[in-house]
């Protein structure tokens, strides 16, 4: 965290006392916000009602600018742009009183972290002071244009390219993996700017309005019916020179805090959530609510899965409480966030399977009233935790190679031109 | 899988298979998700045709074995099905076409089914693990010349399209099964949501149902061994099926890991991932294994069929999730969408291994019957 | 371990960790396995001195805590502990000396037990799970002015060696506890074997034992908060112990794996087992969040300590067990000779994983209290 | 198994039927053999009475020239070499009507197989004339001298040497691992005779007896206090190079069926154990009996355990049925002998964990009465069916290299001479 906090923590002048702030932030939460829904608390869900999710999306819009007037936004963003230079530990309040109110969930990740983050360690003073004003009061939504069809977990293996022209560029490729791309505005993007060095040392980042016509946006219908990602064609694409993102095929510099603060997901000071979290997956609760309805919290053997569920919930806050202190103080390198990330994914996937466990037959087929209704396809999703923002075993590579210091793993594509790096299988075998 | 087939059997699968690949591609499938009955009337009666309903009905009745198990030979079609995610009713039929056919009754049922024209289903008891056994959430009771039918079951597969439940019910301190026309007054049906994409539940509710004698299948309150047989079959039929998926997600992420490239090599290359697909395909091997054990003792009536059914239930249930969503796992980002075929098999596999007794209660019924047999021993 | 450690707290934990690296080295645990007490007298008391029995006890006695937080002081020692195996009867006298002094009781024995002069274990309730509580195995009765206890508890740590027990009770509807010297008529110790070199262990049994009133520690019948504590505090110097015995397991095979070559080149750069180091570090990393945040919530009297305290005696007991048999599994054969020091530490981790609760009956716990929790909320 | 099986059962007369071969084999095992003792069907647990364990052992050897009296010995050996020249059938008949008795336990393995097969696959005609009579009669307890300290999984990077003398060679080296070696005769060595070949192909095999003065058997103490295992230290042994089996320098092409058979265990047609296996392990039966004695086979939670490694048991036994009639027919390779090696490592590591947690405190501290007395101890040894007999890890290659042809692991030891492969951590790293 390094660089990015510090410049948030260390201001000058005295830093508002927590429990003042603590007491600031809950009066005026209270007064201002709503009472969170149920949907609220698991957002993403619309079914396919577009409607609804852009009236959800303007609403966070609101509720963001709101927070901004009210100088309860970019908490750890200096006061230059926009922010409020306070400290991690003032976020983390913000955050407790947030508990069981509405938030502008999708202003959060990505927007907020990676996207804004990487432009306040990377961007120009200009970039900085015309976006992240913007962002803070709710104008931006920023999406990652990171992952490619091509490309699985080799994110530094991007096919999209940049070609100079002038005081411009050319973007041409497709992106995919973006959440609500189709309601966001600006896109930061790693392109391959040069195929003839060895593929780390050949990239750049951009940004780019995602609403223009060389930028088709597609939805993905996902298993779950859920339609919230999006792939992105690139066609053509102008973007200025001012809008790049760090030096000329130097992008993988920005890649790799980029892709810290991507993991760092909701434990990111930069980001507001309400604590104990509210970002998807199976709540030890509903396997309690199941059990109930079916009448079996009676049996040990089912306490015992209800148990697990809430005992891996448990752990893993302490862990990422834990990973984020030991990164903080230096006790870790960044590259640490890469344990709670692991813990996360393979525990979600975990509880999902103890809470169709739990639902017996009630998992095979359901009413939507029942407390089970989600289960099965809950479970149809479980590997999401596991591979949605850098797989579980990129995570074991970097917690192995980087944090353990064991050697890396033997790559055919370090010491040669990207061009000449084999990417399918040959032909004929 | 069986290892070794007659060349009987061999033709009947191929065909089977053959057929599936023709008349129920991805596509098709997917197709059938918004289809009400999720498959089609022409296609059922052209597999029953196939033999797909015949295995477990008497020759008397038209039906008929390959290799003199039949339960053995209908799990090399229920295997086909799970490899391609295939619609269609399979285990309800076959089911309650055994058990009318061992008892000589309805004839003209039988027959239907047999033709592929008529759909039934049982409505069974539940899985009380704890005891190690079934218990019916019905009752049965007897007013002068009527059986009278009361309670609900759910869920019941091929609710809504069956034109014949088989209910079993408690009766006094015994168990009796009837054979009820969906269309009988006071039968009501609530359609259920599902994870599979073709197959069909409802919520089964008999409100005070009057049927005469005649409806009851098998001796009055003695039908305790004909619904271990229907259960022990249900087991066997729904492993068989999820044999077939794993294998088909398996086969599918053997291929994508020697396609796909990552950092200049493919996905196969990659020791951890290696280990994985060592692990994956050995368990793989060990769900066809005791899926096929399972089925043979089922068929000859083993003392230890009871113990293998619930053994194979519980080790594909539990080992073969962790299989397909690994492979779905080793895919990334697109094994998660609706485009991708993977989650077809991740599909069937769910809800086979939510039906008829989840893995934990499948073991807690293994403790319980080495509990029994070594009390006895 | 805790992240931060004041200047004080690294003073105790250092210094104890000085101690047991020279008095108590691999040879020296093994050397024990033929001792009765399993530990040394002096060695003890010298323990003592460096405040090993002190934290829990109040100032008013002659302890007191480094850091205002005694449980979390005294885990920084357990977790040495662990890390070396060490010998002495850390939990139990500890424990004992917290409940006497809480309650101002028998300040003798409180100022022995604090110079390592005096040993006292605690006969402690089972957890049982189902209920999400303990439950006492002994009887409390009154009999005009004697306590007469009546029962057995096994197992008890140190029994044998333990000069005062301090027995836990059913009293009527209420829990009594008293403090019962071991030479006292009617009190029999079995000793029994265990899988720790140094650890001893006993069946205790109260064959109608009587003292007099003041043998009583707090009020009777109002004990039960005091045990709730009791067994919390057991479980987070369990916790601590294992996590360090986890550590040191972990360590050493780190080291290993770079040091050992296979086919060329070092274990350390074969990616099926990096993953698995990956594994191992995240689940030590998360052994140690949640063993910490257990101590500091029981020390805080929070409402939340009975979930963390289960919560961490459950995942170090199930996570921590894989971390330890995996280390074991990549040392190879030599990881399970009786001369390679790894089982020191694999011996004490699944002692300490069987003692007050697996992590299947911790698991139940939590279910039971979130049921309860939930159920008042 | 090609070879070897097939020589042992294509014998042109007729072969005898099975059900009379049954009716033979019981009513001989009836009339001369004990039932088995408990402590019988859990060898290797002599806590140090070594007289008790050479009494046993003798035992075993007057069994074994029983049953090759009997014409029960060498099932599956052609009968030139005193085998009965019958198949793998007659040889599960036998194993079947063992069940309950007494049987040569020590005899099987490693002395029938791997080391007899392996005599029998590429020993002379003068070497099998030698030993596999005596060895069929219980003269000859075979070992294996395979496993050195410096190795682990890695085999093939032997380092024991054997220098050729004129018509004779001289040994120097250590193995480990070896079962008893202190009460065996003779060794299967494998041995490096050239090192400037790259190490598959500087490998020979020799024939040694163990008791000579050139041999010091040590034997190692395990963390359950058995003293099973032994390590050899070899002094300028002599070996008269008509007792080396298979070609100079080609060992390896032995080294791999020998590994092969090895992989095998009890399931080999060469062995012959009392069909469901007594070859250690925590049992079912065993958890129901703890469960029992605690009086918790009432609680789900406990059966879900017992029934658990109920499962395992019976799907071990099936997917090795499986598996061995694979590798008859053909429709898996050799290699996949290590499908069924790896379920039963991992699975016998579960089975202990289950004991543990069934135990509940008793497995902290018991008496010797108690159900639970051996659990813990077995818990503490719970890894070595994942490590005795090749590692859980070369299993896992194996399977993906040789049964689902993934790319080799890349080693650093293939095509350069074998005193050029690094050894060990170079000096200051």
């Amino acid at each position: 965290m390094s660089a990015v906090s510090t410049e948030g923590a260390r201001v000058p002048e005295q830093l508002e006392d927590l429990e003042s702030f603590r007491k600031r932030a809950r009066s005026w939460i209270r007064s201002n916000l709503r009472r969170a829904t149920r949907d609220e608390m698991r957002w993403g869900r619309f079914d396919g009602n577009e409607e609804a999710e852009l009236a959800a999306v303007a609403r966070d819009r609101e509720i963001q600018r709101k927070l901004f007037d009210a100088g309860l936004a970019g908490i750890c963003f200096p006061r230059a742009y926009g922010g409020q230079g306070l400290s991690p530990g003032h976020q983390k309040v913000l955050n407790e009183e947030l508990v069981g109110y509405e938030y502008p969930a999708r202003m959060q990740v990505p927007t907020l972290s990676p996207c804004a983050t990487v432009l306040l360690e990377f961007g120009t003073e200009e970039q900085k002071l015309r976006h992240i004003p913007a962002i803070l009061k709710g104008e931006e939504l920023w999406m990652q244009f990171l992952s490619e069809p091509s490309g699985g977990s080799d994110v530094a293996g991007a096919l999209t390219t940049a070609i100079r022209d002038g005081e411009q560029w050319v973007l041409n490729g497709s992106k995919v993996w973006t959440t609500g791309a189709w309601w966001s505005d600006w896109g930061l993007c790693l392109a391959r700017t040069n195929w003839d060095v060895p593929k780390h040392r050949g990239l750049s980042v951009f940004m780019l309005p995602i609403h223009q016509s060389g930028v088709e946006v597609h939805r993905i219908e996902m298993i779950n019916g859920s339609r919230e990602f999006c792939q992105e064609f690139m066609t053509d694409v102008i973007v200025p020179d001012s809008d790049r993102v760090g030096e000329i095929d130097d992008g993988w510099t920005v890649g790799t805090r980029w892709m810290f603060h991507e993991r760092m997901m909701y434990s990111s000071p930069y980001v507001s959530v309400p604590d104990g979290g509210s970002h998807g997956g199976t709540a030890a609760t509903s396997l309690l609510n199941i059990a109930r309805e079916l009448g079996h919290m009676d049996d040990p053997s089912v306490r015992d899965l209800v148990g697990e569920a809430r005992m891996l919930e448990i752990v893993g806050d302490e862990l990422m409480k834990r990973v984020t202190e030991s990164i903080r103080s230096g006790r870790l390198s960044d590259q640490a966030a890469a344990i709670g990330r692991l813990f996360k994914g393979t525990s979600a996937s975990r509880i999902s399977t103890l809470a169709l466990e739990v639902a017996g037959s009630a998992g095979a087929a359901w009413t939507d009233e029942s407390a089970a209704s989600s289960t099965a396809v809950n479970f149809l999703m479980r590997q999401v935790g596991s591979i949605a923002g850098g797989t579980v075993e990129m995570a074991r590579n970097v917690i192995s190679e980087r944090v353990l210091a064991m050697p890396r793993e033997r790559t055919l594509d370090r010491d040669v031109p990207f061009r000449d790096v084999p990417r399918s299988r040959p032909t004929g075998s | 899988m069986l290892l070794a087939l007659s060349s009987d059997q061999e033709f009947v699968r191929e065909t089977t298979e053959r057929f599936l690949v023709e008349q129920t591609p991805p596509n098709e499938v997917r197709r059938l998700q918004r289809d009400t009955a999720g498959f089609d009337a022409d296609y059922w009666r052209r597999g029953a045709e196939l033999g797909w309903t015949s295995f477990l009905v008497g020759e008397a009745h038209g039906g008929g074995t390959i290799s003199g198990a039949g339960l053995v030979d209908l799990s090399l079609v229920a295997y086909e099905f799970g490899r391609h995610a295939a619609p269609g009713p399979l285990v309800s039929t076959n089911v309650v076409a055994g058990a009318l056919s061992a008892h000589d009754a309805q004839t003209e049922v039988i027959a239907d089914l047999l033709a592929g024209t008529g759909i039934a289903t049982w409505c069974a008891p539940e899985l009380r693990s704890f005891h190690g056994s079934w218990a019916p959430t019905v009752e049965i009771r007897h007013d002068r010349a009527e059986v009278v039918v009361l309670g609900k079951v759910s869920p019941v597969e091929a609710a809504g399209q069956a034109g014949h439940l088989l209910v079993t019910g408690r009766d006094g301190d015994g168990i009796t099964q009837v054979l009820v026309p969906a269309s009988t007054a006071g039968v009501s049906i609530a359609p259920l949501r599902t994870a599979d994409l073709t197959r069909r539940f409802g919520a089964v509710t008999f409100d005070d149902v009057r049927l005469s004698q005649d409806a009851i299948v098998g001796a009055p309150g003695e039908a305790s061994t004909d619904v271990d047989l229907q259960f022990h079959r249900t087991l066997a039929i729904l492993n068989a099926e999820a044999v077939g998926a794993m294998q088909a997600a398996f086969d599918m992420t053997v291929e994508w890991a020697f396609d796909r490239y990552a950092f200049g090599r493919p996905l196969a290359s990659y020791q951890a991932l290696k280990h994985r697909f060592a692990d994956m395909l050995t368990w793989v091997e060990a769900s066809h294994a005791i899926s096929d054990a399972a089925c043979c003792a089922i068929d000859e009536g083993s003392p230890d069929a009871a113990e293998l059914a619930s053994a194979a239930k519980a080790f594909i249930g539990q080992y073969g999730a962790e299989v397909v969503q690994d492979c779905v796992q080793l895919h990334g980002g697109i094994g998660v969408t609706f485009e991708h075929n993977l989650h077809l098999f991740l599909r069937r596999f769910t809800v086979n291994r939510a039906l008829a007794g989840t893995p934990a209660e499948h073991r807690q019924r293994i403790g319980a019957i080495l509990d029994g047999w070594e009390a006895a021993a």
